[in-house]
Protein backbone atom coordinates (compact mmCIF):
# COMPACT_ATOMS: atom_id res chain seq x y z
CA UNK A 1 0.00 0.00 0.00
CA UNK A 2 1.14 3.83 -0.51
CA UNK A 3 0.26 7.02 1.53
CA UNK A 4 -0.44 9.51 -0.93
CA UNK A 5 -0.40 13.43 0.55
CA UNK A 6 -2.67 16.34 -0.44
CA UNK A 7 -1.27 19.60 0.15
CA UNK A 8 -3.08 23.65 -0.64
CA UNK A 9 -5.84 23.55 -3.17
CA UNK A 10 -5.45 19.65 -3.97
CA UNK A 11 -6.14 19.02 -0.17
CA UNK A 12 -9.17 21.31 -0.47
CA UNK A 13 -10.29 19.39 -3.90
CA UNK A 14 -9.76 15.86 -2.68
CA UNK A 15 -11.31 16.71 0.57
CA UNK A 16 -8.94 14.42 2.33
CA UNK A 17 -5.33 15.33 3.87
CA UNK A 18 -4.31 11.62 2.65
CA UNK A 19 -5.11 8.42 1.25
CA UNK A 20 -4.21 4.98 1.13
CA UNK A 21 -4.37 2.89 -1.78
CA UNK A 22 -1.79 0.45 -3.92
CA UNK A 23 0.55 2.30 -6.14
CA UNK A 24 3.07 -0.41 -6.43
CA UNK A 25 4.78 -0.80 -10.18
CA UNK A 26 3.04 2.42 -10.91
CA UNK A 27 4.62 5.39 -12.50
CA UNK A 28 3.93 9.20 -11.06
CA UNK A 29 2.67 9.64 -14.19
CA UNK A 30 -0.40 7.14 -13.88
CA UNK A 31 -0.92 7.67 -10.44
CA UNK A 32 -1.24 11.05 -11.12
CA UNK A 33 -3.76 10.49 -13.91
CA UNK A 34 -5.29 7.39 -11.56
CA UNK A 35 -5.71 10.02 -8.75
CA UNK A 36 -7.29 13.16 -11.18
CA UNK A 37 -9.78 10.99 -12.29
CA UNK A 38 -10.95 9.55 -8.65
CA UNK A 39 -11.28 12.85 -7.42
CA UNK A 40 -11.88 15.01 -10.59
CA UNK A 41 -8.73 16.98 -9.90
CA UNK A 42 -7.67 19.36 -12.58
CA UNK A 43 -4.46 21.27 -13.02
CA UNK A 44 -2.62 17.93 -12.21
CA UNK A 45 -0.22 18.48 -15.22
CA UNK A 46 1.15 21.57 -13.22
CA UNK A 47 1.88 19.68 -9.90
CA UNK A 48 4.76 18.31 -8.71
CA UNK A 49 5.06 15.13 -7.44
CA UNK A 50 7.17 13.59 -4.49
CA UNK A 51 8.64 9.95 -3.33
CA UNK A 52 9.20 9.60 0.14
CA UNK A 53 9.97 13.80 0.22
CA UNK A 54 12.30 13.90 -2.65
CA UNK A 55 10.99 15.38 -6.16
CA UNK A 56 10.42 12.58 -8.67
CA UNK A 57 10.29 12.67 -12.30
CA UNK A 58 6.80 11.34 -13.80
CA UNK A 59 8.47 8.33 -14.76
CA UNK A 60 9.57 7.25 -11.97
CA UNK A 61 8.22 3.38 -10.56
CA UNK A 62 6.36 3.61 -7.29
CA UNK A 63 7.60 1.22 -4.47
CA UNK A 64 5.43 -0.47 -2.02
CA UNK A 65 5.57 1.50 1.25
CA UNK A 66 6.59 4.48 -0.72
CA UNK A 67 5.17 7.79 0.57
CA UNK A 68 3.64 9.80 -2.35
CA UNK A 69 3.09 13.62 -2.08
CA UNK A 70 1.56 15.81 -4.40
CA UNK A 71 3.90 19.41 -4.42
CA UNK A 72 1.55 22.13 -5.97
CA UNK A 73 3.73 25.28 -7.12
CA UNK A 74 4.95 26.24 -4.05
CA UNK A 75 4.32 29.75 -2.48
CA UNK A 76 6.46 30.33 0.58
CA UNK A 77 8.83 33.01 1.21
CA UNK B 1 18.98 23.02 13.75
CA UNK B 2 19.96 25.60 11.54
CA UNK B 3 16.36 25.06 9.49
CA UNK B 4 13.20 25.40 10.74
CA UNK B 5 9.48 25.57 10.37
CA UNK B 6 7.66 27.15 13.25
CA UNK B 7 3.94 27.16 14.33
CA UNK B 8 4.63 30.45 16.67
CA UNK B 9 6.21 34.14 16.23
CA UNK B 10 10.01 33.85 14.89
CA UNK B 11 12.55 35.11 17.30
CA UNK B 12 14.74 36.86 14.95
CA UNK B 13 17.32 37.06 16.82
CA UNK B 14 17.65 33.76 17.46
CA UNK B 15 17.87 32.66 13.97
CA UNK B 16 20.69 35.49 13.68
CA UNK B 17 22.68 33.92 16.49
CA UNK B 18 22.95 30.65 14.47
CA UNK B 19 25.10 32.26 11.73
CA UNK B 20 27.24 34.52 14.18
CA UNK B 21 31.06 33.44 13.60
CA UNK B 22 34.74 34.19 14.11
CA UNK B 23 35.46 35.04 10.91
CA UNK B 24 32.21 36.52 9.21
CA UNK B 25 32.24 40.44 8.65
CA UNK B 26 28.99 40.48 7.26
CA UNK B 27 25.54 39.03 8.32
CA UNK B 28 22.42 39.64 5.96
CA UNK B 29 19.09 38.61 7.17
CA UNK B 30 15.69 39.00 5.00
CA UNK B 31 12.63 39.24 7.08
CA UNK B 32 9.78 38.08 5.10
CA UNK B 33 6.66 40.10 6.29
CA UNK B 34 2.78 39.86 5.63
CA UNK B 35 1.86 43.02 3.33
CA UNK B 36 -1.51 44.43 3.61
CA UNK B 37 -1.57 45.87 -0.30
CA UNK B 38 -1.23 43.29 -3.05
CA UNK B 39 -1.96 45.10 -6.97
CA UNK B 40 -4.38 47.02 -5.01
CA UNK B 41 -6.14 44.14 -3.22
CA UNK B 42 -6.46 44.42 0.44
CA UNK B 43 -5.45 41.45 2.59
CA UNK B 44 -6.98 40.70 5.99
CA UNK B 45 -4.23 37.59 6.93
CA UNK B 46 -2.58 34.64 5.28
CA UNK B 47 -2.43 31.22 6.03
CA UNK B 48 1.00 28.94 5.37
CA UNK B 49 0.91 25.45 5.36
CA UNK B 50 3.79 23.17 4.51
CA UNK B 51 4.70 19.55 4.04
CA UNK B 52 6.68 19.98 7.25
CA UNK B 53 9.41 17.29 6.67
CA UNK B 54 10.27 17.78 3.52
CA UNK B 55 10.34 21.57 3.36
CA UNK B 56 12.56 20.96 6.66
CA UNK B 57 14.96 18.92 4.07
CA UNK B 58 14.85 21.48 1.28
CA UNK B 59 15.61 24.25 3.46
CA UNK B 60 19.22 21.70 4.43
CA UNK B 61 19.52 21.54 0.73
CA UNK B 62 19.58 25.36 0.06
CA UNK B 63 21.60 25.38 3.43
CA UNK B 64 24.59 23.03 1.43
CA UNK B 65 23.96 24.93 -1.71
CA UNK B 66 24.44 28.10 -0.56
CA UNK B 67 27.86 26.55 1.47
CA UNK B 68 29.04 24.99 -1.62
CA UNK B 69 29.02 28.45 -3.50
CA UNK B 70 29.89 31.04 -1.38
CA UNK B 71 33.11 30.22 0.73
CA UNK B 72 32.79 30.51 4.51
CA UNK B 73 29.12 31.93 4.61
CA UNK B 74 27.13 30.00 7.45
CA UNK B 75 23.34 29.68 6.46
CA UNK B 76 19.71 29.69 9.03
CA UNK B 77 16.32 29.48 7.81
CA UNK B 78 13.27 29.64 9.57
CA UNK B 79 9.97 29.53 8.00
CA UNK B 80 6.52 30.50 9.84
CA UNK B 81 3.55 28.28 9.29
CA UNK B 82 -0.28 28.80 10.42
CA UNK B 83 -2.21 32.30 10.34
CA UNK B 84 -0.55 35.01 9.75
CA UNK B 85 -1.32 38.95 10.38
CA UNK B 86 -0.39 41.92 8.55
CA UNK B 87 3.31 42.66 9.23
CA UNK B 88 3.65 39.19 10.83
CA UNK B 89 7.10 37.55 9.93
CA UNK B 90 6.80 34.79 7.71
CA UNK B 91 10.42 34.04 7.12
CA UNK B 92 13.52 34.68 8.39
CA UNK B 93 16.89 34.02 6.13
CA UNK B 94 20.19 34.78 7.99
CA UNK B 95 23.27 34.45 6.29
CA UNK B 96 26.72 35.40 7.53
CA UNK B 97 29.92 35.57 4.98
CA UNK B 98 33.19 36.98 5.62
CA UNK B 99 32.52 39.71 2.89
CA UNK B 100 29.56 41.34 2.63
CA UNK B 101 28.68 41.40 -1.00
CA UNK B 102 28.45 37.51 -0.50
CA UNK B 103 26.40 38.02 2.21
CA UNK B 104 23.69 39.89 0.09
CA UNK B 105 23.93 37.20 -2.78
CA UNK B 106 23.69 34.16 -1.21
CA UNK B 107 21.05 35.79 1.06
CA UNK B 108 18.95 36.51 -2.34
CA UNK B 109 19.81 33.12 -3.55
CA UNK B 110 18.25 31.72 -0.79
CA UNK B 111 14.91 33.21 -0.51
CA UNK B 112 14.88 32.73 -4.65
CA UNK B 113 15.33 29.44 -4.11
CA UNK B 114 12.66 28.92 -1.22
CA UNK B 115 10.28 30.37 -3.74
CA UNK B 116 11.26 27.43 -6.91
CA UNK B 117 11.35 24.11 -4.30
CA UNK B 118 10.15 24.55 -0.77
CA UNK B 119 6.69 22.53 -0.37
CA UNK B 120 5.16 25.39 1.38
CA UNK B 121 2.08 26.73 0.42
CA UNK B 122 0.06 30.23 1.57
CA UNK B 123 -3.72 31.16 1.40
CA UNK B 124 -4.77 34.64 0.92
CA UNK B 125 -7.73 35.92 2.99
CA UNK B 126 -9.64 38.80 1.72
CA UNK B 127 -12.94 40.46 2.67
CA UNK B 128 -14.44 38.58 -0.38
CA UNK B 129 -12.66 35.50 -0.45
CA UNK B 130 -9.80 33.34 -0.33
CA UNK B 131 -7.28 31.96 -2.54
CA UNK B 132 -4.47 29.55 -2.68
CA UNK B 133 -1.52 31.37 -4.33
CA UNK B 134 -0.24 29.27 -6.70
CA UNK B 135 3.39 30.23 -7.68
CA UNK B 136 6.15 32.26 -6.22
CA UNK B 137 5.71 34.92 -9.11
CA UNK B 138 2.42 35.25 -7.55
CA UNK B 139 1.07 35.12 -11.01
CA UNK B 140 -1.16 31.38 -11.34
CA UNK B 141 -3.52 31.46 -8.29
CA UNK B 142 -5.91 28.29 -8.14
CA UNK B 143 -9.66 29.56 -6.51
CA UNK B 144 -9.93 27.40 -4.02
CA UNK B 145 -12.45 24.60 -5.10
CA UNK B 146 -14.00 27.00 -7.80
CA UNK B 147 -12.60 26.64 -10.78
CA UNK B 148 -13.30 29.72 -13.15
CA UNK B 149 -14.21 29.34 -16.73
CA UNK B 150 -11.20 30.36 -18.13
CA UNK B 151 -9.66 27.34 -16.40
CA UNK B 152 -11.63 24.91 -17.37
CA UNK B 153 -10.75 25.88 -20.93
CA UNK B 154 -7.01 26.14 -20.47
CA UNK C 1 14.88 58.69 15.39
CA UNK C 2 16.01 56.04 12.32
CA UNK C 3 19.57 57.01 12.32
CA UNK C 4 22.07 56.77 14.90
CA UNK C 5 24.96 56.67 16.66
CA UNK C 6 25.32 53.92 19.57
CA UNK C 7 27.45 53.82 22.58
CA UNK C 8 26.93 50.91 23.54
CA UNK C 9 25.60 47.21 22.00
CA UNK C 10 22.91 47.24 19.27
CA UNK C 11 19.58 45.89 19.70
CA UNK C 12 19.02 44.55 16.36
CA UNK C 13 14.96 44.24 16.96
CA UNK C 14 14.64 47.62 17.56
CA UNK C 15 16.25 48.81 14.87
CA UNK C 16 13.92 46.35 12.65
CA UNK C 17 10.72 47.40 14.49
CA UNK C 18 11.27 51.10 13.23
CA UNK C 19 11.12 49.87 9.70
CA UNK C 20 8.23 47.65 9.92
CA UNK C 21 5.06 49.03 7.91
CA UNK C 22 1.78 46.84 6.66
CA UNK C 23 2.92 47.91 2.85
CA UNK C 24 6.20 45.81 3.26
CA UNK C 25 6.50 42.43 2.06
CA UNK C 26 10.56 42.62 2.91
CA UNK C 27 12.70 43.69 5.11
CA UNK C 28 16.41 43.07 4.77
CA UNK C 29 19.43 43.80 7.30
CA UNK C 30 22.95 44.34 7.29
CA UNK C 31 25.17 43.62 9.81
CA UNK C 32 28.36 44.44 10.09
CA UNK C 33 30.04 42.92 12.33
CA UNK C 34 33.93 42.76 13.75
CA UNK C 35 36.34 39.97 11.70
CA UNK C 36 38.73 38.17 13.63
CA UNK C 37 40.67 37.63 10.44
CA UNK C 38 41.35 40.38 7.56
CA UNK C 39 44.34 38.66 5.08
CA UNK C 40 45.52 36.50 7.25
CA UNK C 41 46.06 38.91 10.01
CA UNK C 42 43.92 38.52 13.72
CA UNK C 43 42.52 41.35 14.70
CA UNK C 44 42.15 41.58 18.55
CA UNK C 45 39.45 44.59 18.78
CA UNK C 46 38.38 47.43 16.86
CA UNK C 47 37.70 51.19 18.09
CA UNK C 48 35.27 52.97 15.72
CA UNK C 49 35.51 56.85 16.35
CA UNK C 50 32.42 59.14 14.51
CA UNK C 51 32.34 62.84 14.08
CA UNK C 52 29.33 62.41 15.64
CA UNK C 53 26.38 65.07 14.28
CA UNK C 54 27.84 65.54 10.97
CA UNK C 55 27.94 61.45 10.53
CA UNK C 56 24.26 61.46 11.98
CA UNK C 57 23.30 63.71 9.27
CA UNK C 58 25.01 61.64 6.70
CA UNK C 59 23.02 58.71 7.67
CA UNK C 60 19.85 60.44 7.37
CA UNK C 61 21.74 61.72 3.51
CA UNK C 62 21.74 57.97 2.77
CA UNK C 63 17.91 57.50 4.05
CA UNK C 64 16.94 60.49 1.87
CA UNK C 65 18.42 59.01 -1.17
CA UNK C 66 16.90 55.74 -0.59
CA UNK C 67 13.33 57.35 -0.29
CA UNK C 68 13.77 58.74 -3.65
CA UNK C 69 15.58 55.72 -5.38
CA UNK C 70 13.16 53.27 -3.82
CA UNK C 71 9.22 53.69 -3.59
CA UNK C 72 8.07 52.83 -0.60
CA UNK C 73 11.04 52.29 0.73
CA UNK C 74 11.84 53.04 4.77
CA UNK C 75 15.30 53.03 5.99
CA UNK C 76 16.84 52.86 9.69
CA UNK C 77 20.26 52.78 10.43
CA UNK C 78 22.88 52.57 13.79
CA UNK C 79 26.14 52.82 13.77
CA UNK C 80 28.06 51.92 16.95
CA UNK C 81 31.40 53.57 18.36
CA UNK C 82 33.86 52.86 21.04
CA UNK C 83 35.67 49.33 21.52
CA UNK C 84 34.34 46.54 19.87
CA UNK C 85 35.63 42.83 20.45
CA UNK C 86 35.07 39.66 17.76
CA UNK C 87 31.54 39.17 16.58
CA UNK C 88 29.86 42.31 17.91
CA UNK C 89 27.99 44.11 16.14
CA UNK C 90 29.45 47.65 14.40
CA UNK C 91 26.28 48.92 12.11
CA UNK C 92 22.97 47.44 11.52
CA UNK C 93 21.25 48.84 8.38
CA UNK C 94 17.71 47.39 7.99
CA UNK C 95 15.29 48.75 4.84
CA UNK C 96 11.84 47.32 4.37
CA UNK C 97 10.05 47.79 1.09
CA UNK C 98 7.04 46.68 -0.50
CA UNK C 99 8.83 43.95 -2.93
CA UNK C 100 12.54 41.96 -2.28
CA UNK C 101 14.39 42.62 -5.15
CA UNK C 102 14.22 46.49 -3.85
CA UNK C 103 15.09 45.80 -0.28
CA UNK C 104 17.88 44.25 -1.28
CA UNK C 105 19.05 46.61 -3.53
CA UNK C 106 18.50 49.56 -1.21
CA UNK C 107 20.12 48.10 1.76
CA UNK C 108 23.23 47.45 -0.25
CA UNK C 109 23.47 50.69 -1.62
CA UNK C 110 23.54 52.02 2.13
CA UNK C 111 26.28 49.81 3.21
CA UNK C 112 28.62 51.51 -0.01
CA UNK C 113 27.75 55.05 0.78
CA UNK C 114 28.38 54.66 4.45
CA UNK C 115 32.13 53.58 3.37
CA UNK C 116 31.93 56.70 1.57
CA UNK C 117 30.37 59.53 3.06
CA UNK C 118 29.86 58.78 6.98
CA UNK C 119 32.63 60.31 9.00
CA UNK C 120 33.33 57.11 11.25
CA UNK C 121 36.77 55.48 11.20
CA UNK C 122 37.81 52.65 12.66
CA UNK C 123 41.16 51.35 14.49
CA UNK C 124 42.48 48.05 14.05
CA UNK C 125 44.55 46.34 16.86
CA UNK C 126 46.19 43.16 16.52
CA UNK C 127 48.97 41.93 18.42
CA UNK C 128 51.96 43.52 16.97
CA UNK C 129 50.43 47.43 16.88
CA UNK C 130 47.37 49.29 15.91
CA UNK C 131 46.20 51.19 12.83
CA UNK C 132 43.49 53.74 11.80
CA UNK C 133 41.73 52.39 8.71
CA UNK C 134 42.02 54.38 5.66
CA UNK C 135 39.63 54.05 3.45
CA UNK C 136 36.55 51.69 2.92
CA UNK C 137 37.88 49.41 0.73
CA UNK C 138 40.76 48.26 3.29
CA UNK C 139 43.74 48.87 0.81
CA UNK C 140 44.63 52.47 1.92
CA UNK C 141 46.03 52.11 5.62
CA UNK C 142 47.51 55.03 8.16
CA UNK C 143 50.25 53.73 9.94
CA UNK C 144 49.67 55.57 13.34
CA UNK C 145 51.54 58.21 14.01
CA UNK C 146 54.86 56.37 12.14
CA UNK C 147 54.77 56.94 8.45
CA UNK C 148 56.49 54.73 6.19
CA UNK C 149 59.29 55.56 3.62
CA UNK C 150 56.83 54.54 1.20
CA UNK C 151 54.79 56.83 2.52
CA UNK C 152 57.10 59.86 2.27
CA UNK C 153 58.01 59.33 -1.39
CA UNK C 154 54.28 59.49 -2.51
CA UNK D 1 37.75 82.75 15.31
CA UNK D 2 37.49 79.04 13.58
CA UNK D 3 37.18 75.59 15.72
CA UNK D 4 39.24 72.90 13.67
CA UNK D 5 38.33 69.30 14.53
CA UNK D 6 40.34 66.52 13.93
CA UNK D 7 39.85 63.11 13.89
CA UNK D 8 41.43 59.54 13.50
CA UNK D 9 45.26 59.44 12.66
CA UNK D 10 45.20 63.27 12.32
CA UNK D 11 44.36 63.47 15.77
CA UNK D 12 47.36 61.02 16.48
CA UNK D 13 49.26 63.57 14.05
CA UNK D 14 48.21 66.82 15.85
CA UNK D 15 47.96 65.80 19.45
CA UNK D 16 44.90 67.60 20.11
CA UNK D 17 41.12 66.42 19.14
CA UNK D 18 40.40 70.72 18.23
CA UNK D 19 42.13 73.78 17.69
CA UNK D 20 40.98 77.55 17.57
CA UNK D 21 42.80 79.66 15.19
CA UNK D 22 41.63 82.46 13.12
CA UNK D 23 40.72 81.56 9.46
CA UNK D 24 38.47 83.91 8.26
CA UNK D 25 38.75 85.03 4.35
CA UNK D 26 40.98 81.92 3.57
CA UNK D 27 40.03 79.00 1.62
CA UNK D 28 40.01 75.14 2.89
CA UNK D 29 42.74 74.65 0.35
CA UNK D 30 44.57 77.66 2.30
CA UNK D 31 43.36 76.12 6.06
CA UNK D 32 44.73 73.00 5.37
CA UNK D 33 48.41 74.03 3.89
CA UNK D 34 48.62 76.24 6.89
CA UNK D 35 47.57 73.16 9.40
CA UNK D 36 49.67 70.96 7.60
CA UNK D 37 52.88 73.04 7.74
CA UNK D 38 52.01 73.73 11.46
CA UNK D 39 51.15 70.06 13.13
CA UNK D 40 53.80 68.75 10.19
CA UNK D 41 50.78 66.84 8.94
CA UNK D 42 51.52 64.38 5.94
CA UNK D 43 48.72 63.31 3.62
CA UNK D 44 46.07 65.65 4.14
CA UNK D 45 45.85 66.26 0.12
CA UNK D 46 43.71 62.52 0.79
CA UNK D 47 41.61 64.41 3.47
CA UNK D 48 38.37 65.77 2.79
CA UNK D 49 36.87 68.69 4.97
CA UNK D 50 33.68 69.82 6.43
CA UNK D 51 32.53 72.87 6.96
CA UNK D 52 29.49 72.98 9.42
CA UNK D 53 28.98 69.68 9.34
CA UNK D 54 28.97 69.31 5.52
CA UNK D 55 31.87 68.71 2.75
CA UNK D 56 32.90 72.04 1.65
CA UNK D 57 35.16 71.94 -1.92
CA UNK D 58 38.83 73.39 -1.69
CA UNK D 59 38.37 76.97 -2.87
CA UNK D 60 35.55 77.68 -0.41
CA UNK D 61 35.98 80.72 1.45
CA UNK D 62 35.68 80.09 5.16
CA UNK D 63 33.61 82.74 7.49
CA UNK D 64 34.15 83.71 11.05
CA UNK D 65 32.54 81.39 13.39
CA UNK D 66 32.76 78.42 10.77
CA UNK D 67 33.51 75.10 12.41
CA UNK D 68 35.97 72.96 10.25
CA UNK D 69 36.71 69.36 10.48
CA UNK D 70 39.27 67.43 8.43
CA UNK D 71 37.67 64.44 7.48
CA UNK D 72 40.24 61.82 6.56
CA UNK D 73 38.79 58.72 4.13
CA UNK D 74 36.38 57.72 5.93
CA UNK D 75 36.41 53.38 7.65
CA UNK D 76 32.95 52.76 9.10
CA UNK D 77 30.32 50.15 8.28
Amino acid sequence: MNKILFFAHLRDEAGEESISLDAEGKTVEELKQMVAEQYQMKRLDSVMTAINEEFAPGDEVIKAGDVIAFIPPVSGG
Amino acid sequence: MNFEIAKDAIDIQSVIDKVVQRDAGAITTFIGTVRELTKGKKTLYLVYEAYEPMAVKKLEQIGAEIKERWEGAEVAITHRVGKLDITDVAVVIAVSTPHRADAYEANRYAIERIKEIVPIWKKEHWEDGQEWIGNQLETVAYPTGKPEEADLNE
